[in-house]
């Protein structure tokens, strides 16, 4: 069935709907995916409706089969969930025609267009080897459960299996939890690292277990270690500004939602000739040599 | 926690006296009408909060809300959290207490689609394997609750804390390919009347679970075993044996629901079921108010878990914010139960 | 029929009804300082309720209570604190894990100093109440882990410790044995002499008539008599509760047991502390009494044969081969049976019906088909009429709640649980506790109904009247070990008594 | 829990019968020795086991482990926890639950933050107003609890859904930018003797709720209404002032952690205190098992924060897989309760 001809949810005005599954709203860079999302929505005259899993895949493919049965949006964008999760969301939306965009996820039959959650992983480790060198301990705080997480966790083992000389000590944080693990993972790996024992750095797979990483720093008096970091939450540029956190990358997700609404935008007009593709949109590295131009480039970062 | 029904206390607190000497039958009739009232409130009060927020859904969504499509959804929706609820149900029912479902639940859905994928099982023989598993599992829980006499809380704490170790060390990734279209259509299949499968299961296991607390000597036990164990022990019930059985169901059911799950999402997801925990609890104290006064029971753990589900398709069919969605799902457990509760009250006192 | 005015506290008018049911309908009474009040009734008369209601626990739904003129705020519960009414309820109440003195100090008002509490003045009150009842344990010890008699002192200790005005008391002396009855009817004396006013609630009517300088008698949640010490004798208080004449409770002759072949035996049976060495037989269609003083150990000695405690060493056989069971779950299956001593905490489940409660010793009798598990529900409610009417249970239906009975009702309706086929031996821990004359005379025929069908029993009480009454030999145990034994018309109330205080042994002699 | 006065029952279950008749004054005296140790076992277990896993990480991780800085950091670690899970003990004690305090954790750790750098509060006003906020979350708890009689697992998880929607409504993202350094100091500055003000924040906390507890009118009748809700009604205790009591200091402390942690990160976070509540569960069930057979209580509580903290810190060293870390975890709560649980049975039985 071609997704144009049945566009089903046409409501009597001719407006189209995006229906947004959200892992977690709460969440400050899936707040700013929908924001961009949402803007474009505005500009193209789009209604959006979101959704908040607070994080459950079940729920997950209960609101998309919400959205393609009942509802009858004109297109689905779901949020850092594997695509191989949504097998029943994504069936019902195949069925009903309608195009899925898929933030961090993977393209697979029915989703029209994704972002891409390995580049900012890559991008993250390639900086942080460029600025810490290729020797010393390492602490990865990685989160295999969440999407964007795990990618960027491929791409992190990807880069550092190359080194030989990085000793990398891997944690899995919980989620809730991530903030209180991050700490106590830290000052445990502190205790067999003492100042002096070589060049040491703590990579947190996204803001918050870095910032746990952090407190414990600061709990300690350490300052010899390095903390990387990505997403670029306002808690982390702060830190960046205030010097505790070396480097974050900063993830664009404006403008990757607006990449996403305008695929689903375009899918939706292109019909059958849409070909399905994915988004690099490339994070920006944030470091304390850079953080005021980044803050006048992007003056909303530090407080939305 | 208060696991056993404490005696009702409504008589401790302040009540509105009823006007001294009903003046004539008018009043007297008033009075019994609006007593009437309050009865059905407080046996009724959560199947009236579901049925206003269905009516309230109806009203500002009628055509995307109120039809058979959308049912058969919120029906599907619930039909895991309603399984795994259930089995929560028959601890409480014992006076226990079980918090490693979630975990263990995620724990069969990654093992489940391992089995298949990975080692080659066919597919009716991992879910059997796995369902014992699950047994197991809950057999472990009551054996450290009855025999080591480990808090219910520590215990099952314990056990699921372990088995998203395990978890963690059979596959830290997920496991998508090589799953048969046999497997998913556990969930996705409609044999029946284009009934989906997981709404027949949920039927299904509601079914006999319902039965075995209500019409069998072993339900009765377990019932004798949650008001007041010491009786329940001098009466001759091995009270052990009842409560290992119904961390042993607790068990299964929380096994089924993981394998629905990964059937359903395809793939096996470490921790993907663990969120199942807190909609269960939620489902399963919603559940004892209803119709009887503070005990669990499976039908009031099916209107639980509808209240959820209604709760949850109703609101993202509005698009409402996302804080003002959880606004709603908080006030809507304290308003259900509330509801039930205070009027229970004012009708004893009436 | 009013009351006189001028008095004290004045009860005027007050009724509860709980559904359908009249608890209390429009009573009057009058209570002058420092008298002894007696009130009396049948199970369910209502005498609970109105202690509730004065105790301000339930709010009645019409009535004044005054203090000297001065109406009484009902329903809040500092009122009896502020009005100095001091309580002992008819149940048990205690924190298990609170020793006697935490327990006796509980909501009482203790001295500050500086807005701390003072500890050390406070614990002297407890313990100086707790001396006035002769309490010979050590008062720091977890009241889980006293005997159920000496928790009911701490009860006793917890009203005493107030310095009331009033103290209510609630069948105080059902699970006492004669020492602490007499001990505390020593106290009450005393208090009444001080200017304290004593409401007395008891079945034992004997302790009553004895005690009281009024009586009030309820029936049916009215007042159908009141009397002046020395208006009534025995008979007269019988009629005025049960509304008709009752013939004295002789003891009932029988026809010989035949004692050649026994049915149940304990065998030197010991677990410390509290059995040292018991041993006795029970031959069939036997009553036999276990008498004593309290902690005497018959209920262990109880429990241990009904598999509810291990036995430390000894044996138990029944018919002639040892019982080897591993839990109560075996001795039931076996075909022994134990009504225990607190109902509320270790027989009924409360909150479930009357039905639920009496099938659930009974459910593998109760199947739709023999064999499979699957319960009738029509055999389990026809069974429950049928003992609702053969042991005259007072309750709206199978379906109410348990723990709304009576007191007495609830003991019938466990009673009414163990009324199985295939039971030989059963134990009656305190049988006719809490329990009104007409219900004990109808648990009494019950017990012998079940002897007359060939099945052993065995009751344990405090009360050696009914022991007399209804036993056909008596056993009695003192400090865990046999002291003595009375058959036939040796059974008399002096000679229980004179054996619960003999030595055991001649050799440790004149220990007491 | 039934609310009457219960016997133990230890004496239920199969037991080693010691041997008959002691053979002579050797083998009573041995038997009383073993009958001394485990009566200490069963007092000390959870701190046996504490004691254990400190010498197995001091003998396998000598330098790392075993040193002052790191003590203190598991004691700084430790106090956010401890003071959280010691508000939950005083609701466990009078035999309720709260649910809601990891949320409201988060909730003031954002607000406060929300209330300085938005708001331009002063630190101190805007701490001080978060407290009261927190108490009166924690009044809400208790009302719907005891007044309107809503089931505590209910109440709690419906506040604390309410206050995750309110923390989001009022800022969805975390506030970073504005806080100053005197913010921060609460939790970062040693002010005596180098120790990390949390610790001496937590030390206060601990003291104050202990000394509550144990040595206050108020206290014994909190201990009162949970060892005997109807024990205590009927002696004229104020059971529902008792429980809201109760429910408001546990609010406090949540209000109080969550503060903390912000001053910790540096900045307000939605969610980020959200997982302290199993933490805190898993403490102080742990500590019930320490001293006392199964009540909850103060020194217990920061035994099971320890244990846990402990736990975690030796494996973070070791450097151990996460999922053993999982695994270890659930194992370290089954046994340390089971050692004290079984060895109590045992002495009880010797
Ligand atoms: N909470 C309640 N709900 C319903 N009925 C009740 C309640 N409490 C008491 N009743 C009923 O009220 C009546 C009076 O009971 P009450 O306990 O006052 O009797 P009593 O005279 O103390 O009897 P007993 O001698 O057995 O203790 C009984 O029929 C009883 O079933
Ligand atoms: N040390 C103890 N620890 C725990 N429970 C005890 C202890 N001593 C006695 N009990 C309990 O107290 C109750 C009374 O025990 P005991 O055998 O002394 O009384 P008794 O001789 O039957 O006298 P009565 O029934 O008149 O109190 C029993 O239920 C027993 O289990
Ligand atoms: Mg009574
Ligand atoms: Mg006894």
């Amino acid at each position: 069935s071609s997704p144009a001809a049945s566009s089903p949810g046409q409501s009597s005005d001719g407006t189209k709907t995006l229906g947004i599954v959200a892992l977690v709203a709460t969440d400050a860079l899936n707040a700013a995916v929908i924001k961009g999302m949402k803007e474009v929505a505005a500009d193209e005259g789009w209604k959006t409706i979101v959704t908040d899993t607070n994080g459950s895949v079940d729920k997950a493919n209960a609101a998309m089969t919400t959205f393609s049965t009942t509802q009858k949006v004109d297109a689905i964008a779901v949020m850092a969930f594997l695509s191989t999760s949504l097998q029943s969301g994504l069936s019902s939306a195949r069925s009903a025609g309608i195009p899925v965009v898929s933030w961090g996820g993977e393209l697979t039959d029915g989703i029209v267009a994704t972002t891409s959650a390995e580049a900012v992983g890559v991008q993250s480790v390639q900086d942080l080897l460029k600025d810490f060198g290729h020797k010393g301990s390492v602490l990865a705080l990685t989160y295999h459960t969440g999407v964007l997480c795990y990618y960027r966790g491929i791409a992190f083992d990807a880069a550092v299996k190359k080194e030989p000389d990085l000793q990398v000590t891997r944690n899995e944080v919980a989620i809730p939890g991530q903030v209180e693990d991050g700490t106590k993972f830290t000052s445990g790996w502190l205790a067999k690292h003492p100042a002096g024992s070589g060049p040491l750095a703590i990579w947190g797979s996204w803001d918050e277990p870095a910032m746990g990483a952090i407190a414990a720093l600061k709990q300690s008096g350490r300052t010899d270690v390095k903390v990387y970091a990505i997403n670029g939450g306002p808690q982390a540029l702060q830190a960046v500004k205030d010097g505790t956190l070396e480097q974050v990358v900063w993830q664009d997700g404006v403008t990757e939602g607006k990449d996403m609404m305008k695929a689903a935008v375009g899918s939706v007009k292109a019909g059958s000739s849409w070909k399905a593709k994915t988004y690099n949109v490339p994070g920006i590295t944030v470091t304390k040599a850079n953080i005021d131009q980044f803050l006048a480039d992007h003056p909303d970062a530090l407080n939305s | 926690m208060s696991t056993s029904p404490t005696i009702p206390n409504a008589a401790a607190s302040p009540q509105p006296s009823p006007t001294p000497n009903g003046s004539g039958v008018i009043a007297r009739d008033q009075r019994r009408v609006s007593r009437l009232l309050l009865l059905i409130l407080s046996r009724y009060g959560t199947l009236i909060g579901l049925a206003l927020m269905v009516i309230l859904f109806t009203v500002r969504a009628p055509e995307a809300f109120f039809n058979i499509t959308n049912f058969v959804n919120i029906l599907s929706q619930s039909s895991l959290t309603a399984i795994i609820a259930a089995g929560l149900t028959m601890t409480l029912v014992v006076g226990e207490f079980d918090l490693s479902i979630g975990y263990a639940a995620s724990f069969a859905g990654l093992l489940v689609v391992g089995f298949i994928a990975l080692n080659g099982l066919p597919v009716a023989a991992a879910v059997l394997l796995m369902l014992m598993i699950g047994a197991a599992v809950g057999t472990a829980n009551g054996v450290l609750v009855t025999k080591v006499r480990i808090n219910a809380v520590i215990a099952t704490l314990g056990v699921g804390t372990i088995l998203t170790g395990l978890g963690f060390a059979y596959s830290a990734f997920p496991i998508a390919a090589g799953i048969p279209q046999s497997f998913d259509n556990i969930s996705l299949g409609r044999p029946l009347l284009g009934i989906p499968n997981p709404i027949i299961i949920m039927v299904l296991v509601l079914a006999i679970l319902w039965f075995i607390l209500n019409k069998t000597d072993l339900g009765q036990k377990m019932q004798a075993v949650g008001g007041n164990i010491e009786a329940a022990r001098l009466s001759g019930i091995r009270v052990d044996r009842v409560k290992i059985f119904a961390f042993g169901a607790a068990g299964v059911c929380a096994a089924l629901t993981g394998i629905l799950l990964s059937a359903l999402l395809g793939s096996g997801t470490l921790a993907a079921a663990d969120g199942y925990l807190l909609d269960a609890f939620a489902a399963v104290f919603l559940g004892s108010a209803t119709l009887r006064d503070g005990e669990f029971h499976i039908v009031g753990t099916l209107v639980g878990v509808l209240i959820i589900s209604v709760g949850f398709n109703g609101l993202s069919i509005f698009g409402a914010p996302s804080w003002a969605q959880d606004v709603f799902n908080g006030a809507i457990l304290i308003v259900a139960v509330g509801l039930s509760t205070l009027s229970r009250r004012y009708a004893k006192a009436g | 029929m009013s009351e006189r005015s001028g008095a004290w506290l004045q009860v005027r008018g007050l009724s509860k009804h709980f559904g359908g049911a009249n608890a209390l309908s429009a009573v009057d009474v009058d209570i002058h300082r420092g008298e002894v009040h007696g009130l009396v009734g049948a199970n369910g008369a209502g005498k609970s309720t109105f202690i509730k209601c004065l105790a301000c626990i339930t709010t009645p739904d019409e009535g004044t209570v005054s203090l000297d003129g001065e109406p009484l705020a009902l329903g809040n519960p500092h009122t009896p604190e502020d009005a100095g009414f001091a309580f002992i309820h008819q149940e048990l109440n205690l924190v298990p894990h609170f020793d006697a003195i935490q327990n006796i100090l509980l909501g009482v008002p203790k001295p500050r100093k500086a807005g701390f509490t003072q500890w050390r003045q406070a614990r002297a009150m407890a313990i100086a109440a707790a001396e006035r009842i002769g309490v010979d344990f050590p008062l720091n010890r977890r009241v889980d882990e006293l005997t159920v008699a000496q928790r009911w002192l701490v009860m006793i200790g917890k009203a005493l410790v107030r310095n009331a005005s009033l103290v209510v008391m609630d069948e105080p002396t059902a699970s006492l044995s004669a020492v602490e009855s007499d001990a505390l009817f020593r106290i009450i004396r005393d208090l009444s002499r001080s200017g304290v006013a004593i409401l007395y609630v008891s079945h034992r009517l004997d302790e009553v008539l004895d005690l009281s300088d009024r009586i009030t008698v309820f029936r049916d949640g009215r007042v159908t008599k009141r009397a002046d010490r020395g208006e009534l004798d025995k008979a007269g208080l019988i009629q005025a509760i049960v509304g008709r004449a009752v013939p004295s409770s002789a003891r009932s002759v029988r026809a010989e047991i035949d004692r050649t072949t026994p049915l149940f035996e304990a065998r030197n049976v010991r677990r410390l502390p509290m059995v040292k060495d018991v041993s006795f037989t029970l031959f069939p269609g036997e009553v036999l009494g276990l008498g004593g003083l309290v902690g005497a150990g018959r209920t262990e000695t109880a429990r241990l044969a009904f598999h509810a405690d291990k036995l430390e060493s000894g044996s138990f056989l029944l018919e002639g081969t040892e019982l080897k069971a591993r839990g109560v779950a075996d001795a039931v299956k076996a075909g022994i049976a134990l009504i225990p001593e607190e109902r509320r905490s270790e027989g009924l489940i409360l909150e479930k019906s009357v039905q639920f409660n009496m099938s659930l010793a009974a459910l593998e009798h109760l199947r739709a088909l023999a064999g499979l598990p699957f319960l009738s529900a029509a055999k389990q409610k026809t069974r429950t009429l049928e003992m609702i009417r053969a042991l005259s249970i007072k309750t709206t239906g199978p379906s109410q709640a348990v723990g709304r009975l009576s007191g007495g009702n609830q003991q019938k309706a466990l009673i009414a649980r163990w009324l199985i086929p295939g039971i030989k031996v059963v134990f009656f821990d305190e049988p006719s506790r809490g329990v009104d004359i007409g219900a004990r005379q109808e648990i009494h025929q019950a017990i012998r109904d079940l002897a007359e069908r060939g099945i052993g029993t065995i009751v344990i009480s405090s009360d050696v009247e009914e022991l007399a009454m209804l036993c056909d030999r008596v056993v009695v145990l003192r400090e865990g070990e046999v002291s003595g034994e009375a058959v036939g018309d040796e059974i008399t109330e002096q000679a229980i008594i004179q054996l619960s205080y003999a030595p055991v042994h001649e050799a440790e002699g004149g220990t007491r």
